[in-house]
């Protein structure tokens, strides 16, 4: 038997998920109740952890002498000055203490994780004896870096190349697509069996 | 002929509606369709195996409580398999919601104390925090840099585990779940090139694609979708959530299937009758 | 000193450095770039055009997870950000509504409204300017497409212009836009979610592009002349491949030089 | 003012950037050290600038109200509503704890199955999409055919049964031409990444040097 703030709980569940799905039929006062719903809570939620982020990363260590937190929860604080125009450049410290590490952090991992790495692999598995399909790999590598190539017009070699790059870049779309559309399935599946056990809940099973 | 053109022009809430209706048969109607098991879920399942007796598994959780139903057999499974084989296990959440879904299934749907396990001892949970890519440099590097204490607040050094346990050099395995496709490369770039260690994936079924350019060289094996959960299900010898969606998935896919070839028989009808009239 | 196996990564991101900074000389004395045509550039201003003839709203969106700063997405962020500035200018000088979508991540929110009011300002109409008009849904894909449609069903959409970091919010946001009449302009630097840009949009930016098209949209020379050393890296790429491949299938493996 | 506007920004862009390479591309340990605090650092600010979307989610809900509110009572509906669930919300995280079976119940069944749901939705909005789109109206279009249709079909049980050798066509899609163009796809947008980043970092970026 399930307890009546769980039957609540999964009643409530319920009106949710439909609410969700029937924008799909068109928009409904079910669904605009719905939207504001999750964005409260969503707000809700985000601020929460955030809180507890700044109480367990900056708060109490600062409390216990890390000084230096200061800084980071200083800089947070000048996020807020863009809703005040005369002191809105303010906020642009801390984005640009953000866009630093992130740019750095980007670099450092991009050269080899998606540049180097990424042609290295592809020469190893055609020498370790890939065969042919080490070599089609390749050949996708090369052609559809081709594409992206926007000082050359796409014509004659290059054009041809890019001709089948593309096909190789549709063929992986196509595998995205697929990819992504299994999974919405599962999570439909998932609601489904959600509702499938309210109900049954609903008749005491 | 006009007939066949009007295929490719059916109202798009026809083909919501049958496939809502296809799911929802099997749920209540099961069929019990067999599964087939693919290449990167069976070395996902060897690279566990292989493990020499008492390593130290690290769990990158990505958990998300919206993406349950993709994620759930994956790693309920993954968790059956590791505590069956006695290894020791250190939980760390990457997303707020892990923590949450740890609370609830790593006490519920699978108890390690079953298996002999005992907390802190065997396994620890390190809770939350916003790891991200730079993060996961600084887990890899100095666990107490990004975790002073466990989830329930004991320090870590209290914890006979952690002892004398602080960065890559301890761990044997990780196990990098994740939702986010291109956060692969974050295992990859802050584990596997730095350090060379082995690192397994578990992650939605859109992103499998993604993995697969990284897969057998730089992650050993790997689960994308519930489907692949469902398959590691059935070779470790575990039943759980996936094997009952595999049957609403096989119908609930049927309408799509139809309405593509629908839309082709226009095109091709149409493309016919106006050469015809040419 | 230098990290085990970090020597090519050094040399190559020196390279690209000096480059950078020849191509940026270049741009100063005027030499720029001869780019292929890329149509999606063109349908913007369309869009715009549109959004006005039907009286209803330009909308930009830059993903539920748009904002993110300090992460290794970053430049698909200030790459939004380019076209964000490019889009408000546009809608200010023609006369659009521009509702803007903002990410979860708040840090990003300043710069979003710096970036919509210097838009407005370079065309003299900061007045015009709608704070309300930067819409905000809390944490995460689910809350966010659901504001994003609702807008759409509520506001109706002329254009749609969706550059940046999209996970699996855009197949919501796009086809829903497509659905209730929009024009569909987009990109992302995420190839695993360019196919739904590619199928839902009237005018794909795809992947890289977004990056090339940046720059053209912002007609700053300096971001102009970059692109010279993203080219001369694909062709680096494309060579290094070929001689690797050519080389491997005698027996030589070249790998080891790049890092593996 | 203006150096303190434009040239102080760029500068401290320029700085954190190469620190942070330093970091990962030297064995020196300050570096090491300065990199996990500055990480620490970007999840505080990041967290203390939460309120800021409240500010902006508020500001817009009011207007949208204000324009809208002669139109009819469901309109107030619609403004209450988010205020009420995110103090319900809010109120339960701060009393009891995001760990409490009170805030994990209002989780378990508002937020996961809201979350759940709207992937739910894009089943069906990828479905009306690939209806459109799946046509072979030319060999670019059939590729994506191809390679969504056979991958699908990899994927679904009821076919991995009917259609002999189907796993591993769809396997072969997913590991040979799917990383040949994805990868080609990966390395072409990681190099606009980097020639962004190193003008970024050059202080030659211009959404990070204009500003109003």
């Amino acid at each position: 038997m399930v307890g009546t703030m769980e039957l609540l709980g999964m009643a409530l569940g319920t009106f949710l998920i439909f609410s969700t799905l029937s924008m799909l039929w068109k928009d409904n006062p079910f669904f605009r109740v719905g939207q504001m719903a999750v964005m409260g809570s969503s707000i809700a939620h985000f601020i929460l952890l955030n809180m507890q982020t700044v109480r367990d990363n900056a708060w109490t260590p600062l409390l216990n002498g890390d000084i230096l937190m200061v800084i980071p929860l200083v800089l947070g604080l000048l996020m807020y000055a863009r809703l005040k125009k005369s002191i809105a450049w303010l906020s642009r410290y801390p984005s640009s203490v953000l866009i630093g590490i992130g740019t750095g952090v980007m670099i450092a991992g991009t050269v080899s994780g998606q540049v180097l790495d990424q042609i290295a692999i592809t020469i190893t598995d055609v020498f370790n004896g890939g065969g042919i399909n080490a070599m089609i790999i390749a050949i996708g590598v090369v052609t559809s870096i081709t594409f992206f190539v926007f000082t050359k017009e796409h014509t004659g070699v290059v054009g041809k190349s890019a001709s089948i790059g593309r096909k190789f870049l549709m063929i992986s779309l196509g595998a995205n697509w697929s990819g992504e559309i299994v999974w919405y399935l599962t999570q439909l599946v998932g609601r489904l069996m959600y509702i499938k056990n309210f109900l049954t809940a609903l008749m005491g099973g | 002929m006009s007939i066949l053109r009007k295929l490719g022009k059916i109202d798009y809430r026809w083909l919501y509606i049958t496939s809502l209706i296809l799911t929802a048969i099997p749920l209540f109607v099961p069929i019990g369709l067999s599964v087939t098991l693919s290449e990167p879920v069976k070395d996902y399942y060897a690279a566990i195996q292989a493990l020499p007796e008492d390593s130290v598994i690290a769990v990158s959780f990505g958990g998300s409580a919206a993406l349950l139903d993709e994620q759930e057999a994956q790693f309920l499974a993954t968790w059956k398999t590791i505590f069956s084989l006695g290894h020791k296990v250190i939980f760390y959440s990457t997303t707020e919601d892990g923590p949450m879904i740890l609370r609830d299934h790593l006490g519920k749907k699978v108890i390690p104390e079953d298996y002999g396990y005992t907390y802190g001892v065997d396994y620890v949970e390190l809770g939350f925090s916003p790891l991200g890519e730079p993060g996961q440099a600084s887990f890899a590097a100095n666990i107490r840099g990004v975790y002073q204490a466990d989830s329930r607040g004991t320090p870590l050094d209290d914890l006979p585990m952690m002892i004398g346990f602080n960065n890559f050099e301890n761990i044997d395995l990780l196990i990098y779940e994740y939702t986010s496709c291109t956060d692969i490369e974050w295992a990859i770039r802050q584990w596997t090139v730095p350090y060379q260690t082995k690192v397994i994936a578990t992650t939605l079924g859109c992103c499998g694609p993604m993995a697969a350019p990284y897969y057998p060289s730089q992650i050993a094996g790997f689960l994308s979708g519930s489907g692949a959960g469902t398959e590691l299900e059935v070779l470790s010898g575990n039943p759980g959530p996936g094997a009952a969606m595999s049957d609403s998935k096989s119908i609930g896919i049927l309408p799509q299937l139809i309405f593509i070839a629908f839309g082709n028989i226009a095109y091709f009808a149409n493309k016919f009758s106006k050469e015809d009239e040419q | 000193m230098i990290e085990t196996g970090s020597w090519m990564d050094l040399i190559f991101l020196a390279l690209m450095t000096i480059l950078t900074n020849y191509y940026l000389k270049k741009a100063a004395d005027g030499t720029l770039p001869n780019l292929r045509t890329i149509p999606a550039i063109a349908a913007i201003q369309e869009g715009v055009g549109k959004s006005i003839e039907e009286n209803k709203p330009v909308h930009y969106a830059m993903g539920a997870s748009g904002g993110q700063l300090y992460s290794t997405l970053v430049s698909m962020t200030l790459t939004s950000f380019a076209f964000l500035k490019y889009l408000s200018s546009l809608c200010a000088r023609l006369g659009a509504r521009l509702i803007v979508h903002m990410p979860y991540q708040t840090e990003s929110l300043p710069m979003i409204e710096e970036m919509v009011r210097e838009g407005y300002r370079v065309e003299g109409k900061e007045e015009e300017f709608r704070v309300e008009d930067l819409r905000y849904y809390g944490r995460g894909a689910l809350t966010w497409t659901q504001g994003v449609t609702a807008s759409y069903a509520q506001e109706g959409v002329g254009l749609n212009l969706s550059i940046g970091i999209f996970y699996s919010d855009c197949p919501i946001s796009l086809e829903m836009a497509k659905i209730m009449g929009g024009l569909n302009v987009g990109g992302t630097g995420r190839w695993i979610m360019v196919y739904a840009f590619a199928m839902m949009c009237d005018y794909v930016f795809l992947g890289e592009e977004i990056y090339a098209a940046a720059a053209i949209v912002s007609q700053n020379p300096t971001m102009l002349a970059g692109i010279w050393v993203e080219e001369l890296g694909k062709f680096f790429s494309i060579a290094m491949s070929i001689i690797g491949v050519i080389l491997a299938l005698v027996g030589l493996n070249i790998a080891p030089i790049l890092g593996i | 003012m203006s150096t303190l506007k434009k040239e102080v920004p760029k500068l401290i862009v320029m700085v954190f950037g190469i620190l942070m390479i330093l970091g990962s591309y030297t064995t020196i340990p300050i570096f090491d050290t300065l990199n996990a605090e500055l990480t620490s650092w970007t999840m505080t600010i990041s967290a203390v600038s939460v309120w800021l979307g409240a500010v902006y989610a508020t500001y817009a809900n009011y207007q949208l109200y204000m324009r809208n509110r002669k139109e009819g009572i469901e309109h107030l509906i619609y403004f209450v509503v988010p205020f009420l669930v995110f103090g319900l919300q809010f109120g339960a995280g701060i009393l009891y704890g995001v760990e409490s079976s009170q805030y994990l119940w209002y989780f378990a069944h508002i937020y996961t199955n809201i979350g759940a749901a709207v992937y739910a939705v894009m089943f069906f909005t990828l479905a009306s999409s690939a209806y459109r789109t799946f046509i072979a109206s030319s060999w670019d279009a059939f590729a994506l055919l191809a390679g969504g249709l056979i991958y699908t079909l990899r994927q679904i049980p009821l076919f991995q049964a009917f259609i002999p050798g189907i796993v591993g066509a769809g396997e072969w899609i997913m590991l040979v031409p799917n990383v040949g163009g994805g990868r080609g796809a990966v390395i072409a947008a990681a190099l606009g990444a980097l020639a962004l980043g190193i003008r970024t970092l050059m202080g030659k970026e211009a959404t990070v040097t204009e500003g109003a």
